[in-house]
């Protein structure tokens, strides 16, 4: 399309070239980044692209974008950073290599160039051949009726090995465990407490360290004096909340001490 | 050059051989999306085509294949054998797991074959629902075993080999035993937490669960 | 009778004859708008019958005639003959107009599959639009791929069976000219050397895949 309208001017002479690159310009709009301007571009050296002079293409592209300020057309930063990158391998490509420098090569860039000029004909030669082919529902095409396929829902049933074993282990060691009741002999409740409490705060006129309120039996086993001593603080904070007890502690860790309420 | 503008005048004016309106038919009646009267077909193939004649031949050709040219009213269409209905059913397989149930029946039976229901009920310590036994019966994972020598002479279930194939087994023999089972940590016989009071035996797991600040606050 | 009984366990043994099976499979394809595995068929058919091997009966039946049986990646499907589309005018689906972009990233991603954004990018020159890509993969002519296991681990894209299906290709193998471009050494993913500008760098869609600072860590 394009492409061959500018072929076709590319033939001719410095005038129409001069036209057909102010075509280009104006048609800047047109062109997908600057890697599809070079290779339109490429195209007026009338050469197979891996024999393409990248700096003749260098020289073409900055005369472009010269041009295209010349005429105030903006060009997006893409275009400007290539005309800058291409400026630069130009002057690698023209001076003598300097054996102290790093990096590639200009030779090595502009083979790159080169190579992805080459890429970028290749895969647009191809979308063309795929678009072209026979395609489904334009050359050929699919059943017109399909019939319904009725979905039938069968369920199989599966276990493992492991599932079995463990659900052996399970009936087998079955006697082996406790019913999962509360053990109430460890357990003092916060019911319990808080009928303890309401009985004794009243004899509290001075500070007193709630510990000395556990009842009987709850102060030596580690496992019973637990669960007193939250029920027993938990029912002081009760007590609190109702009005007839107060409570504080002194710093982190300190004993909490509760006193009656007047 | 004038050979090939005869052959281009030639194919304008003469119809299609009829083998070749037999590929036209089959073409038009597959992609269509409703039945193709032959007046239709007429219309769409080449001028001077006879489709009624092509689609006897068509017809002709289809008989016994998997699809046949029928004719539906006054219209063609080419469609599904008759007698190959029963592949336009797609069975999708969902699989689940065996209940809790019926996997510790069927452990039962195996550790245990053969085994009458009320052994199996005896070991579970509830009884065995019919639905249970008759779903690993139809799984084929389970069959009858001989009659026991007990009054009443109950049947026995035993594993059968569709069992073993499944769970990769030999024979029911290699199933583990209790004590590899435990070495396996497949037997988790730990009390749920709380429910023992384990005395003066220090408690591990709890301790390790409270921060030592609180632990200070409660144990002395 | 007990010849009767014999025949019957035979069939439900036996796989019917390969003739049968052609027949079959000629029913559910016929049937079928989306191509079927042959996993599929092997599903839905009698218990050991070979597709595969019916399949290259059946083909074999429909060369020359009006619909073809082709291979669809690895799935099996019936189609008209490419040389009667001007049959089916009116079938045709009006497809939508793919625009340039479109068309050209179709193409790198069939060619160069698995490939990432940044690859169509920098084979392109210009970064990729959003709504480029989400047409291919509304169309459902690409889907994603594999992850890439490089540095931000970016999504690829692949082309899809309907891809492959829209454009009568039997496997991505079959692309158009594969062969040469990659022995010309142009579906390499050569990396640019040192100072070239990172064309079609400046897109955010990309930017979201990879973190920056990795990008920075890694890619100079």
């Amino acid at each position: 399309m394009t492409d061959e309208t500018f072929d076709e001017m590319g033939r001719v002479e410095s005038v129409a070239n001069r036209m057909a690159a102010e075509s280009l310009i104006v048609d800047v709009d047109g062109f997908e980044g600057p890697l599809d301007l070079l290779l339109m571009l490429s195209r007026t050296q009338k050469v197979d692209l891996r024999k393409i002079s990248v700096l003749e293409l260098a020289r073409q592209y900055l005369t472009f974008v010269e041009k295209a300020k010349a005429l105030r057309i903006e060009l997006a930063a893409d275009y400007l950073v290539m005309a800058a990158w291409l400026a630069f391998l130009k002057s690698r490509l023209l001076l003598p290599p300097d054996p102290s420098e790093e990096g590639p090569s200009g030779e090595e860039l502009a083979a790159h160039l080169a190579f992805q000029l080459e890429r970028l004909q290749a895969m647009r030669e191809s979308a063309a051949r795929l678009m072209a082919r026979d395609r489904l529902g334009r050359d050929f095409f699919a059943r017109g009726i399909p019939e319904d396929v009725t979905r039938v829902k069968r369920v199989t049933y599966t276990a493992t090995l492991l599932d079995l074993m463990q659900g052996y282990a399970r009936i087998r060691t079955k006697d082996e465990f406790r019913p999962y009741v509360m053990d109430r002999d460890a357990l003092f409740t916060l019911e319990q407490a808080l009928e303890r409490m309401r009985g004794l705060i009243g004899f509290a006129g001075t500070w007193t360290d709630i510990s000395t309120y556990l009842p009987e039996g709850f102060t030596t086993d580690p496992a019973r004096r637990r669960s007193a001593t939250a029920s027993t603080f938990a029912a002081s904070l009760e007590l609190v909340k109702e009005g007839k007890a107060e409570i504080r502690q002194s710093e982190v860790f300190a004993p909490i001490e509760l006193r009656r309420k007047d | 050059m004038s050979e090939d503008i005869e052959k281009k005048e030639k194919s304008l004016f003469e119809a299609p051989p009829i083998a070749e309106q037999e590929r036209m038919i089959e073409a038009i009646l597959f992609a269509t999306v409703e039945p193709v009267t032959v007046k239709e077909l007429e219309a769409r193939m080449p001028h001077g085509s006879d489709p009624a004649e092509a689609l006897v031949h068509l017809r002709k050709r289809y008989e016994g294949r998997g699809v046949r040219v029928v004719r539906v009213g006054d219209s063609w269409a080419i469609r599904t054998a008759p007698d190959l209905g029963f592949l336009m059913r797609r069975e999708t397989v969902e699989t689940r797991k065996l209940s809790r149930a019926a996997i510790e029946t069927l452990a039962i039976i195996a550790y245990h074959q053969p085994v009458t229901r009320a052994e199996i009920e005896e070991i579970r310590g509830v009884s065995v629902s019919r639905g249970t036994v008759d779903q690993l019966l139809e799984m084929e994972w389970i069959r009858f075993g001989r009659r026991k020598m007990t009054p009443g002479r109950p049947v026995t279930f035993v594993v059968t080999q569709e069992f073993l194939d499944h769970f990769g087994l030999e024979s029911a023999r290699d199933l583990p035993g209790l004590k590899e089972l435990r070495s396996a940590g497949l037997l988790e016989n730990r009390p749920p937490p709380g429910s023992m009071p384990q005395l003066g035996d220090g408690d591990h797991d709890a301790e390790e669960e409270t921060p030592e600040g609180q632990n200070e606050l409660f144990e002395d």
